[in-house]
């Protein structure tokens, strides 16, 4: 037997049970999101396989494995299987220091909330090479929207936690959960109204859902950065969206809705509540609103979220200090 | 200025809110779709398939098409073609079948002019339904009433050859079936 | 309805007069006949409708002129006539094949000299078309100029 | 002339990007929108030439799926080409299958029943409505918005119920016959029509609410694609594409043709001269379709539904007609020369959506990739109808 550290072991635990959740929540996310779009849209949905459909997204799952692996002609092809799995292994990274329940929490470090901002960063530089190496004019274009529209959102994104952390005094998600009481009305977001508003558009934004889904606008640039993808590594890109998704509602829910904490027993039923009523919004607009255009999007970022956020920044630091 | 300009986002925003009100409505509400194999839509009536011979009323075993070829002659898409026999018969006599299919024969109508008359018999009548387009000239140019359009709703198959009838055949199949 | 049959040199000129009035080009169609291609320019106006017709007759080997700089519309319709006929348009800008393949070397709406109609088969007052009266376009013009 | 030999189009790229004249500016690229993309509407392509995502030239290539019409019309007899009108324009069907038939009509002086002018009305109306709201549908596609076209599908859905119940096709309606239409309108389709006219309008309210308030889409169609009356008049588009520059130009007030003139009903105009204006001309003229639907089933004659005396095969004197009518795009006309014989001696369709897509180059310079798209829906574009 070889002797490994605890710490490595309980990582290693960690993220074969992150995997897991990861995959599952995938195949879930992807069920609901079809069903939610069809009773909008007033059909049934996914049907046929499985009662009401319900093993659908295992068969496209399946369907995405068993298809060949096409890499274009004039393609970079080191370049262009990197980019896939540049684009789905931080999200796994964000999920480790994630307090799921009070004594739930894969690696409880005190820069939790840093260690998830600085690896889902990572998430552009996987699109611009997906599309940058795919040699086709429409990735490229795609990886171009993509990149100036996440570099933007990361100032609002970044300005509107701050406050959070002021008001916590923590970097720590789990001290973050904890410093908010069990009712709605000891939330941050009794205090952060506007914070949480421009953190979700945020997020949003970050995650390319619509209304602002610019890197893969189906109609404007056919699919944008991930045009060419065919089988797993095209797989892999939705798994890493699904993924973020999750992500950035588990960190709206934690910064602004008392994470685990709620009514009658807190625990981690609470927190993935929290995370699916979000996720249900995200899904909801998605099928509701047409698509913003590029400079739009540009200008609500630089002329409304971020003077916003830094107002509310100040606000904030100001009562703190009073 | 600055005041109008927030009124207009407020009222944008609130723009948002109605949309995602009327999507949520939806949500709630009954689905349209008609779960096929299980269910059918109820109504087909004025649905139009592909055409069909009119039995005679007094014999559901003839058709009443007189094997004029108007029909075929006036179809787009030309999917119509008759097969049929030309019969020599006496004029006045009983009927009596006259074997003389060769149409040689029957060409020499000046000899026996007033006694026999030539009748045109459907053998056949075959339809290509590949391409045919509905258009219902053929039903239209009958001037026999012979063909209307059938309520062959959920016909499919897996081969062009499916889609070829013979109508003669079809109709005398679907009498006897009934 | 207006029917006027001119000369291809007055074409030119009687467009640029129809543009000055205001009216809109409806479409540019070609007939071919045994004479050659008769050409049928429709314009129409907005806010007095009636149709002017304008059309002018140029044999197998002559070359028609383009309108497309005074109606820019006519481009595609000049280039579908290039395609349906092979008529050229003398000065059209990019008279490139619009809707049939760039390869083929064939004009599918010609007729063969069999099935060729001389004009007097297809047009019940055709004579003018053959022997073009410019006068009565000007006429036209001068009593509509009139009336406003 | 022409500067280019055959076998080169072999040797590399195709005959129209290489024929492509880009502009002399540096850093472009130089995309093909089309003949798959999304947003074209089946398969027209586009060359672009981009700077960023900003448009320097752009040039349609059109005939992907030209099936030579008029060529097919001189080989048939007239009846037998009807039922290709249905496919010319696969929306507005009824309006091309008018428009021949009026055609043919004008040509041998064959007079059509009072009570079939009607239906003929009636069933046109109905089918504008479903014209334009498909194209609302898929104009809201091409701007992201997935939800809108399923709606519409589900009110079409109504529409081609009642349609298919006595045409007896549900998209490629081939019903007009020279002297009327083939088969007459009963009880039932009468009180449908009604019924569906009143679910219809309880319907604008939601599309409003859904969609024409909505602050995104107003962004995305406010002041864009600009034509001024002067590019539509060199252009020569027409429908909404010339409304909404302000100009209340229809053939069904302009030439009044069957019986338009005994409605009341109004044509929509905006000045705004953008894609929004052209999207609520659209939207309002659905509402003025049901105006006339209404009227017309209240005054609905009685009598014969065909010319009794119509020759089955029809050849009409020699000489030429052209029948124009306002379809969902514009103004649909059919050029017609006979020469006496079962067959036409020419046959030439003028259909709005090419006049229409001509001036898109004009209009797309200078403009965003997603703008130019916006302004390619707002168009309402159908292929076929373009290609023939």
């Amino acid at each position: 037997m070889i002797n490994l550290p605890l710490p490595l072991i309980q990582i290693l635990i960690g993220l074969i049970g992150i995997l897991a959740f990861v995959g599952l929540n995938g195949l879930v996310l992807v069920y609901l999101e079809r069903k939610i779009a069809g009773h909008i849209q007033r059909r049934p949905g996914p049907f046929e396989v499985g009662p009401h459909g319900i093993l659908q997204p295992l068969a496209d799952a399946v369907k995405l494995v068993g298809k060949q692996l096409i890499t274009p002609k004039g393609a970079d092809s080191v370049l262009y299987w990197a980019a896939p799995i540049i684009s789905f292994a931080p999200a796994i990274v964000c999920f480790l220091p994630l307090p799921f329940g009070p004594k739930l929490t894969n690696i409880d470090i005190n820069v939790g909330l840093v260690l998830i901002l600085a690896f889902t960063g990572l998430n552009v530089l996987a699109l611009c090479l997906a599309g940058w190496s795919s040699q086709n004019k429409w990735s490229l274009l795609g990886a171009a929207r993509d990149i100036s529209q996440s570099v933007a959102y990361e100032i609002p994104l970044l300005l509107s936690v701050l406050p959070i952390m002021m008001l916590s005094g923590s970097l720590n998600l789990y001290e973050i959960s904890t410093s908010q009481g069990a009712w709605p009305w000891q939330w941050h977001i009794i205090y952060q109204p506007l914070g949480f508003f421009i953190f979700f558009i945020c997020i949003l934004a970050e995650t390319n859902r619509a209304p602002f889904d610019l890197p893969e606008a189906e109609s404007e640039l056919t699919a944008g950065f991930h045009t060419e993808y065919s089988g797993m590594g095209f797989g892999l890109f939705f798994l890493a969206e699904y993924s973020y998704m999750i992500v950035a509602c588990a960190m709206a829910s934690i910064l602004f809705l008392g994470g685990f904490n709620g009514p009658i027993v807190s625990g981690w039923w609470w927190f993935l509540f929290k995370v699916y009523a979000l996720l249900i919004v995200m899904i909801w607009l998605r099928w509701t609103y047409p698509r913003v255009r590029f400079d739009q999007l540009l200008n609500i970022c630089w002329k409304w979220l971020i003077p916003l956020s830094l107002i509310n920044l100040l606000v904030t630091a100001l009562f703190i200090k009073l | 200025m600055m005041v109008k300009k927030i009124a207009q986002t407020l009222t944008g925003l609130w723009s948002l809110v109605v949309g995602l009100r009327v999507t949520g409505k939806n949500f709630f509400q009954p689905q349209i779709t008609v779960h096929y194999p299980r269910e059918k839509v109820e109504s087909i009536e004025g649905y139009r398939g592909h055409i069909e011979l009119v039995p005679k009323d007094n014999d559901p075993f003839t058709a009443r098409c007189m094997a004029c070829g108007s029909c075929a002659r006036v179809c787009p898409s030309g999917c119509i073609t008759l097969h049929i026999k030309k019969v020599t018969e006496p004029a006045v006599s009983a009927k009596k079948e006259d074997n003389s299919q060769k149409p040689e024969q029957n060409n020499q109508k000046a000899a026996p002019a007033k006694k026999t008359k030539t009748k045109r018999v459907l053998e056949a009548f075959e339809l290509n339904y590949n391409y045919c387009s509905l258009c219902g000239l053929c039903v239209q140019s009958c001037p026999a009433g012979g063909l209307r359009f059938s309520d062959n709703v959920y016909l499919a198959g897996f081969s062009r050859k499916e889609f070829e009838f013979d109508l003669l055949a079809r109709m005398r199949a679907q009498k006897e079936g009934k | 309805m207006k029917n006027f049959c001119i000369s291809l040199d007055k074409l030119i000129p009687a467009v640029k007069e129809l543009d000055n009035l205001g009216y809109f080009l409806e479409d540019v169609c070609c007939v071919h006949v045994k004479e050659g291609f008769e050409l049928v320019y429709h314009f129409d106006h907005w806010d007095n409708p009636g149709r002017i017709t304008l059309r002018t007759l140029i044999s197998d080997d002559q070359q028609a002129e383009t309108i497309s700089h005074i109606f820019p519309g006519a481009d595609w319709h000049e280039r579908e006539c290039y395609d349906f006929f092979g008529v050229h348009f003398k000065g059209h800008k990019n008279l490139i094949p619009l809707l049939l393949p760039p390869d083929l070397n064939e004009h599918p709406l010609l007729k063969n000299k069999k099935k060729q109609k001389e004009l007097s088969h297809i047009l019940p007052d055709c004579e003018c078309v053959t022997a073009p009266q410019d006068e009565e376009f000007d006429n036209w013009l001068n009593t509509f100029n009139k009336d406003k | 002339m022409l500067d280019f030999k055959l076998d080169e189009i072999e040797q590399s790229g195709d005959f129209y990007t290489r024929n492509f004249q880009p502009t002399p500016e540096e850093n472009k690229l130089v995309l093909n929108m089309g003949p798959q993309h999304p947003s074209t509407h089946g398969v027209l392509r586009i060359i672009l030439e981009i700077d960023g995502e900003y448009i320097l030239r752009a040039e349609p290539v059109l005939g992907y799926i030209h099936r030579m019409q008029e060529k097919m019309a001189e080989v048939k007899t007239y009846p037998q080409y009807l039922p290709n009108m249905g496919r010319v324009d696969y929306l507005h069907a009824l309006a091309w299958n008018w428009a021949y038939a009026g055609a043919v009509e004008k040509l041998m002086g064959l007079e059509v029943p009072e009570r079939a002018e009607y239906i003929r009305v009636i069933t046109c109306e109905l089918n504008r409505i479903n014209s334009h709201l498909l194209w609302w549908g898929a104009y809201l596609l091409d701007l992201g918005a997935f939800t809108p076209i399923m709606y519409a599908f589900a009110d079409r859905e109504i529409v081609m119920d009642i349609l298919q119940r006595i045409t007896g096709s549900r998209l490629t309606y081939c019903y007009y016959r020279f002297g009327g239409v083939s088969a007459d309108i009963d009880q039932k389709f009468i009180n449908d029509t009604r019924e569906f006219c009143k679910y219809m309008r309880g319907r604008f309210p939601i599309y409003k609410d859904l969609v024409t308030d909505n602050i995104i889409l107003r962004k995305r169609v406010e002041d864009i694609g600009h034509i001024n009356l002067e590019t539509c008049r060199k252009y020569g588009a027409t429908g909404p594409v010339l409304r909404g520059s302000g100009k209340p130009y229809d053939v069904r007030r302009a030439e009044p043709y069957s019986v338009y003139d005994r409605f009341d009903f109004e044509i929509p105009v905006y000045d705004e001269k953008d894609a929004l204006a052209r999207y609520l001309v659209r939207m309002d003229e659905m509402e003025q379709s049901l105006r006339i639907i209404e009227q017309a089933l209240d005054s609905l004659p009685e009598g014969d539904y065909i010319h009794p005396k119509t020759p089955k095969n029809p050849k009409p004197p020699k000489g030429e007609a052209y029948f124009a009518v306002e379809g969902a795009r514009g103004k649909i006309g059919v050029y017609l020369v006979s020469d006496g014989s079962k067959s036409p001696y020419r046959l030439k369709l003028r259909s709005p959506g090419f006049s229409n897509l001509s001036l898109f180059a004009e209009i797309a310079r200078g403009t965003l990739l997603a703008d130019a798209i916006s302004i390619l829906g707002s168009l309402d574009l159908v292929i076929p109808e373009i290609d023939r």
